[in-house]
């Protein structure tokens, strides 16, 4: 090509600015820049990259498609959980995050960067009346750091080095903390029909127990119902209760921190962030307003301040002096890039559920779960793998491989669950599963069962 | 008054939007609501036997829920009037939080990730319905490969500092395998590096050791050397710093790690203006790490979700986040290749996020790497570093700034600066000129604590911004500085022109004043 | 300072974003690139000549093309700075542009069409391919028939003058086919109907006779019963007209246009607060039209794109533009059901917009009452009213407004004010206060011309705002009108508080002076 | 349901507000304000309509789903123009017009409305810059209204009542054109080599001529070269030159007004509207900066103006007493809500593309145009139908009948184009069809007719 490279992204890529600009520098080339970069760091080639796609239908037709190889969602029925979960997005939520103002904003001052403090704080208080705590952060990454920081914060309070592990909790989630707590070591106690087994866990209490760490629902979608003896377990041996769970079912569930937990954490994708291949997450942690616990917390925390001018609402960071921003190594863990714009997600999206809402939803999820184990464990073959009460999740057990079952049932357009073990699986019900969702669920089971008995 | 119009002043005459919007929960409104949920259809209810046959007693919520009611277009207006309150990279020059990379994120890739055919998919579904993405993801491992030179890079943070945990995660595992994980207890960073470099050490258990510039702002290489031996894990380092210095001894810093047998990090959380120059694996580097939502151009969100991807040498590969993509070959498969999951990774450290990393920042990346090539990309530094250092030449010119170590040498990608002699003549500190910069509309970033460089303040100018936005920038910045020459007052009480005013910080350190949820306002000021 | 917060005062503390952008031509920077365009292959460059050869000599363009040279970034940067600088429903209290209908549009509509499966759809393609989108505009036309009683529902037109423009074709097109086309040339309306009544049918050639109100603010009967006969063509009117006050007469005024032959035709461009109440064609009507855009939620587009969609009783169905959609049993196709086009409609008046009218609109329409249903459509109409009363009250209580004709008469959607006493007592006018209303963030309106009231304004809240958004509308206007008593000078020096200051008018209606393009602009004033 | 029916988007059907509002008027129920409609006006039941789908998820399905029974883009290949043009829309084009500050605004003043005056200012310049016109218009509904509105401006200036048309135009446009004007009478004089017979419009020149009517690109694509001389015909006779033309080709093309035109009109659909089905169309109307043409306009028109503060830009109506808004029907024509966003729309995309991308685009139409035509007459029974110069669309003769090439092309995924008579297709090429596009069409052709020889 004769004609300049000119990008759009690029401006001064223009031959014209590029000239004045470098006369400016005193510079005769942007080699002399690189001056400092000794010969045998440069890349004397070019980059190994496929060719560029300048314009911008081609790059879009391209891009397009590439993501026109994923199937339609609307060609496959999913009952698909394990800690991504098919929640309803509403429209009010994508259209705040989607607004230019917040999605390229990043790390500006109280007063040109307003609006992301207050919603913030918007969306810190929200969660806190959901859990009924004081204190709430601004989003970490993701549930698994969430998690890991909570019983880490267990660890630096007590000074102890043994998590319990009370809950079925997903795998991948425990691979994650395991690693982080790094010389602390967690260890699992068995559950009892899918839930805590108090007695075990008496038994398993000691004094370098930092916490009992719960997870409810848990990856078996098993609700914990006993809160409150576990509290009073750890407390009695000077260790924290840390629950982690996920607030979309607290509309109709009594919270962790008011049976006792001293660490709420989690991850907010259920709160209108939507399932993006697993791709978007957020974590949160939730305590009481208590310095002890509070000064040991890696985020960002909003706070309320007044301006000169009464009536003005003001924000800050609270504690600053925790975080590694002010003190490096000093401060408790990193604080860095997280998961804002999904906590100003979930803000509008509590916001727009409101207190019925939240009800209404917990209800809709309970009972389309229970109506879902009522229909699937009629089948013939298939049973409820407990009697816990589950929400949004649960466990049957399957007569054939549960892998097989579930290639059968992709080939009828539907993804039955999640296998866990050979012959287990985890499925996941929610508001987008309507009831005739469900019964083609227990339909096309049942047909993919009849297939093995016909061969 | 008449046509023609007058000239425009030289300042931009800005006012921000100024909404003074209540705390949304004084905007509740007995019964209104946002949104409907789908109901239980009448044959659930009847099924199940409704609620409270459903929840176990004891387990239904007692406590109250005092979330906002409000109207669905009210929820809207709040928030779309706050996010008016927010100064994003759309609207400003934004060159000033440097550090940052405060590019252009093309809305085009907006568009693109805004398909059902990715917002929707569970990443449990059957692979052979997401070969797109994973194609997708798997190609941008192999271009950053290529950028940073190294043999494979996992995507799985949403965020440059998720990815340096990921990295010292990595060293950890690294030296445990090797049996030296007892031995090897220090981590050697520098003051300019970023502080995740230390936390995230630190937080893995690693006692951290930190270098200090020398005059000509390098970090110290004999400083290093006194520093190392059998005791270190890793080097965590960046270049160019903070300070845009390149530093021209970097190999000699990783050679030196390695002759006591640790690992040399790079930090590329901002690797603009080096792409296609130079490259982390041909230094020697074992490990290095992009910010995707920097140098990669997706958009910053108000402090994420980004995307970290910590890319390694072959040396470290056993131990990267499982699962990796792999692609292999398949004759039955679209264009005789599948694109498959290896979760099956003994030495793995585990997981670091739930799935394959911050998908739609992942597909953006791609998306803006593919728009740019390889000639792109260079242009990309090429023309950040030519704005730097025009930008630089402009804020020298002022008088009370300059640009401390390395005079009269060129930078990379950003500089920080000094106001300090404009400090001492006028008493005007850096915060004080940053919060009246707003009142322009433009943002301003002093630096990262501690401040070894006195009344900081930190540009960047990426490739993003024209000559005339510059210009506008620095014009202003003149404009300021000659402000708090003749009247300190006006710069001390600004902002004017902002959503607020200027705010107090008492109450934001005293746990008996603190207000970090609604609830816990209201509790301690008996509301 | 320190917390707990103060309340905040009584009126809004509120600026509009100013951000003084240039004139976008200002902003060209030589080179700059905004966006580029897939380029002939080297291939075909090479097999048809090039350029020079492809376009024949003379015809290829030489003069100057001096459209601005702008990065993307820029272009971005200027026009949303330039939206910040508009006041759209989604960010205010929108009740005051009156006889607009300033409602709630949702946002799940907006995402709803945002699919290349209607965008990227053309209207020429295989209709077995676009079964839904005609489905969704044939089901639309069937609500709105039954929701006006009429038979049939053309949808061709972007905006509601558009549709009577519809309408006065198929009225002159029906009295053509009766031979009378000749006799009639007059058309009847009243002047609180919208202007576009009296102008279409004045550009379809008609005489236009304008009846006035009677003391209680209806048209006057038996002014038109003297007005029309044999030489009548149609009476346009609507029912209630800006006022808000419903005409119970208004089938007689059906019933006497109809003796003499003519055709009535209601403009229901507004129908919200009769949502469910009553029916145009069981008022006796041959027709009517519809705003998609008010009372159907469509947003308003900065003025359009709208939707119009004019309504026909039985005997006017034959001139109807083509084509029409209808739905044919095909055992074949899916539900047993085709929609087809029918372009086969020897009395259409042909075509009144490109092809099915605006369908984005359509869909939003569509969406926007099926998330009502027949229940939600009466909630509508009785909270509107509802709405409408309670603001009457409480504007009604501020000393200086008045609310002309029906003293003491409910209204049903909107209310036509009148400052006029504030006027005598302060000399602070109706466009004054408007402005005004403007530096607290809400917009005003007054009235079509003529000024029938004197120093009128129009309010219509719609069923889209809370009580609390009501209160704070009424009581911004009971506080301005407190100042133009106080302190009128400050309400005439306004706005302070928008993008820009008060603006000069003599440049716009002097040839000699306007500027209506940049070009325009240069050339006139020698720059 | 025995909850109350509250709507998200209703505030006041919350019940609490509603009772307090009623209080507040004094009236004992709604039904009061509805006092003045006579009882047999009254519709007593309920409307008849399907019921509501008042959760978000739910409405989103059910009209996700209906939509999902179109076809998608990516399915077909097609050549199809016809007034609506398959040009690609720049992404940002599409973040502006979706900010809700534009999206929902409607007219509010110059001061809190300043955005959108100035953001059509800037498109009526830049619009006028591409046709080289002083005066453009707000835009009005589409093509058809604005040709229509240029002819009738034509009969009022001149007081003349016949139309020349000397190109072949739309169909549909044609009788859209014929019941606006009414009163006045189209003359349709065929063309020679598809474009203007000069002998023939000489000939049929008048003194009840008010306009000779011009198509070009016409509907068949062919680019009218003889401007100049229909100019000069034109104004010796009385008359004035109409031009209805599609901006997109003035990249490349000399513009109508410096080739004597007095009326440029047309559609701005090309300009990164969209297609929608047809359902995104804005028209314009250009001409000089001369008051006899203006004052016949019946559009708004932006201008500048100054305010109180030296350099601010301000904008108000130019000569509003023009308009039905002002003086009812004695204004000219009439104004109303028409297509101001697509405005805003079509300004973003000119600053987007600039003169370069003009040129570019022209180019990328003229030489795939020119292609095409060249790829298309290769085939075996497949002719040009004439030798005129044309751009994006070109009419092909087919060796049997076009309804039928159509339906075999279909089947095998491609739309050639759309039928003209009996044995004609008019085949449209933009920027967003590759050369392999082209190729392809050509392939999917071949192979059709073939089908048919090997019957
Ligand atoms: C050099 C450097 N390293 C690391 C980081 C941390 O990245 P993140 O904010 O994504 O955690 C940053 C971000 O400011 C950085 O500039
Ligand atoms: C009663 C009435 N009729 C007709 C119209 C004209 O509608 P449009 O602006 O869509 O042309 C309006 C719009 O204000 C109106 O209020």
């Amino acid at each position: 090509m004769s004609e300049p490279r000119v990008h759009p992204y690029i401006p001064n890529t223009a031959p014209a600015s590029k000239a004045a600009m470098l006369a400016a520098t005193g510079a005769t080339s942007v080699e002399d820049f690189y001056a400092d970069v000794p010969d045998d760091l440069r890349l004397h080639r070019p980059l190994d990259l496929p060719p560029a796609l300048v314009a911008e239908e081609d790059l879009r037709r391209h891009v397009a498609g590439l993501l026109a190889r994923n199937s339609s969602p609307d060609d496959r029925l999913a009952f698909l959980g394990g800690g991504t979960y098919p929640h309803a997005v509403p429209a009010v939520v994508t259209e705040v995050i989607s607004r230019g103002e917040f999605l390229t904003a990043y790390a500006g001052e109280p007063y040109e960067d307003h609006g992301r403090f207050q919603a913030l704080f918007e969306y810190a208080s929200e969660l806190g009346e959901l859990l009924q705590t004081d204190v709430v952060t601004i989003p970490t990454y993701d549930g698994f750091q969430a998690t890991s920081t909570a019983l880490a914060m267990s660890g630096r309070i007590t000074g102890r080095r043994t998590v319990l592990l009370v809950s079925d909790a997903d795998a991948d989630k425990l691979s994650r903390v395991t690693d982080f707590l790094g010389a602390m070591r967690v260890r699992r106690l068995a559950t009892r029909d899918a839930v805590a087994d108090l007695d075990a866990v008496a038994e398993a209490l000691d004094d370098d127990v930092a916490a009992i760490w719960v997870e409810t629902p848990s990856a078996t979608g098993a609700v914990e119902p006993a809160l409150r003896a576990l509290a009073e377990l750890a407390h009695g041996a000077g260790a924290l209760l840390v629950v982690g769970t996920d607030p979309v079912v607290y509309g109709v569930l009594e919270p962790p921190a008011t049976q006792g937990a001293d660490l709420t954490c989690g991850d907010i994708q259920s709160l209108g962030l939507g399932q993006w291949f697993g791709g978007a997450h957020a974590g949160y942690l939730a305590c009481a307003d208590d310095p002890r616990l509070v000064m040991e917390l890696p985020s960002r925390l909003f706070g309320l301040t007044t301006t000169d001018v009464p009536g003005e609402i003001g924000f800050g960071d609270v504690a600053y002096e925790r975080t590694s921003f002010a003190v490096r190594e000093e401060g408790k863990e990193w604080v860095g890039t997280a998961a804002a714009l999904w906590g100003i997600a979930a803000g509008v999206y509590l916001a727009l559920m409101g207190p019925q809402g939240m009800r209404d939803l917990g209800e809709t999820l309970a009972l389309r779960t229970r109506y879902a184990q009522q229909r699937l464990a009629a089948i013939d073959g298939i049973e409820l793998a407990d009697d816990a009460f589950h929400l949004r999740e649960f466990v049957i057990t399957t007569p054939i491989p549960a892998a097989e079952l579930v290639a059968r049932c992709r080939a009828r357009g539907v993804e039955p669950g999640i296998v866990r073990g050979d012959s287990e699986l985890v499925v996941c019900v929610t508001e987008m599963h309507s009831r005739a969702d469900i019964d083609r669920l227990s339909t096309v089971i049942e047909a993919a069962l009849n297939q093995e008995n016909r061969r | 008054m008449s046509l023609p119009l007058a000239p425009k002043p030289p300042l931009r005459r800005f006012h921000q939007a100024r909404w003074d919007e209540p705390l949304i929960f004084e905007l509740s409104a007995e019964g209104e609501r946002g949104v409907l949920v789908s109901r239980p259809e009448p044959d659930v209810v009847a099924t199940t036997g409704g609620l409270d046959q459903v929840v176990p007693a004891g387990l239904a919520r007692t406590s109250p829920l005092e979330l906002p009611e409000m109207a669905q277009m009210r929820v809207l207006r709040h928030f779309v009037r706050l996010s008016q309150e927010n100064l994003g990279a759309d609207f400003n020059i934004d060159i000033g939080q440097g550090t940052c990379t405060m590019k252009y994120s093309p809305k085009v890739n907006d568009q693109l990730i805004n398909t059902p055919l990715l917002r929707d998919l569970h990443p449990a579904q059957d692979p052979d319905s997401t070969q797109g993405v994973l194609q997708i993801i798997w190609e941008l491992e192999r271009m950053l490969a290529e950028i940073s030179g190294m043999s494979r890079v996992s995507m799985q943070t949403s965020g440059g500092s998720g990815a340096i945990w990921a990295n010292v995660a990595m060293i950890r595992a690294f030296h445990e395998a090797n049996g030296e994980d007892a031995q090897r207890r220090e981590v050697v960073t520098t003051i300019f590096s970023h502080p995740s470099n230390a936390a995230a050490a630190k937080t893995a258990g690693y006692d951290v050791i930190t270098l200090y510039p020398d005059a000509d702002g390098y970090p110290d290489l004999d400083a290093l050397k006194a520093a190392i031996g059998p005791q270190t894990a890793a080097l965590l380092i960046t270049n160019p710093e903070d300070t845009g210095i390149y530093n021209p001894r970097i190999r000699a810093f990783v050679d030196a790690v390695h002759s006591v047998g640790a690992l040399a990090c790079y930090d590329q959380a901002n690797a603009n203006g080096i792409l296609g120059i130079t490259r982390a694996r041909d230094a020697g580097f074992d490990l290095c790490h992009f910010n995707l939502h920097k140098t990669f151009s997706t958009p910053h969100g108000c402090g994420g979700p980004g995307g970290g991807a910590s890319a390694v040498s072959e040396k470290l590969v056993p131990f990267l986040p499982y699962p990796v993509i792999e692609r292999v070959d398949d004759a039955e498969a679209r264009d005789g290749v599948r694109f498959v999951l290896d979760s099956d990774r003994p030495q793995s450290i585990g997981k670091i996020g739930p799935h394959h990393g911050t998908v739609p920042v992942l597909v953006r990346a791609y998306a803006w790497i593919r728009a740019l090539g390889a000639e792109g990309l260079r242009d990309v530094a090429e023309i950040a570093v030519l704005n730097n250092n025009y930008v630089l030449s402009k804020v020298l010119a002022i008088p009370g700034a300059s640009a401390p170590y390395a005079a009269g040498k060129r930078r990379i990608e950003q500089v920080r600066y000094s106001w300090q002699e404009l400090y001492e003549q006028t008493g005007v500190d850096t915060f004080q000129i940053g919060i009246r910069m707003a009142d322009f509309g433009m943002h301003y970033w002093s630096s990262h604590h501690p401040f070894v460089v006195p009344q900081p303040f930190t540009l960047e100018p990426t490739e993003a911004y024209s000559q005339a936005e510059l210009d506008e920038y620095c014009d202003t910045l003149a404009a300021v500085a000659q402000e708090a020459r003749e009247d300190p007052e006006l710069v001390a009480g600004a902002p004017y022109n902002t959503p607020i005013h200027h705010a107090g910080h008492d109450d934001l350190d005293d746990p008996a004043r603190w207000a970090i949820t609604y609830r816990g306002y209201r509790r301690k000021y008996g509301l």
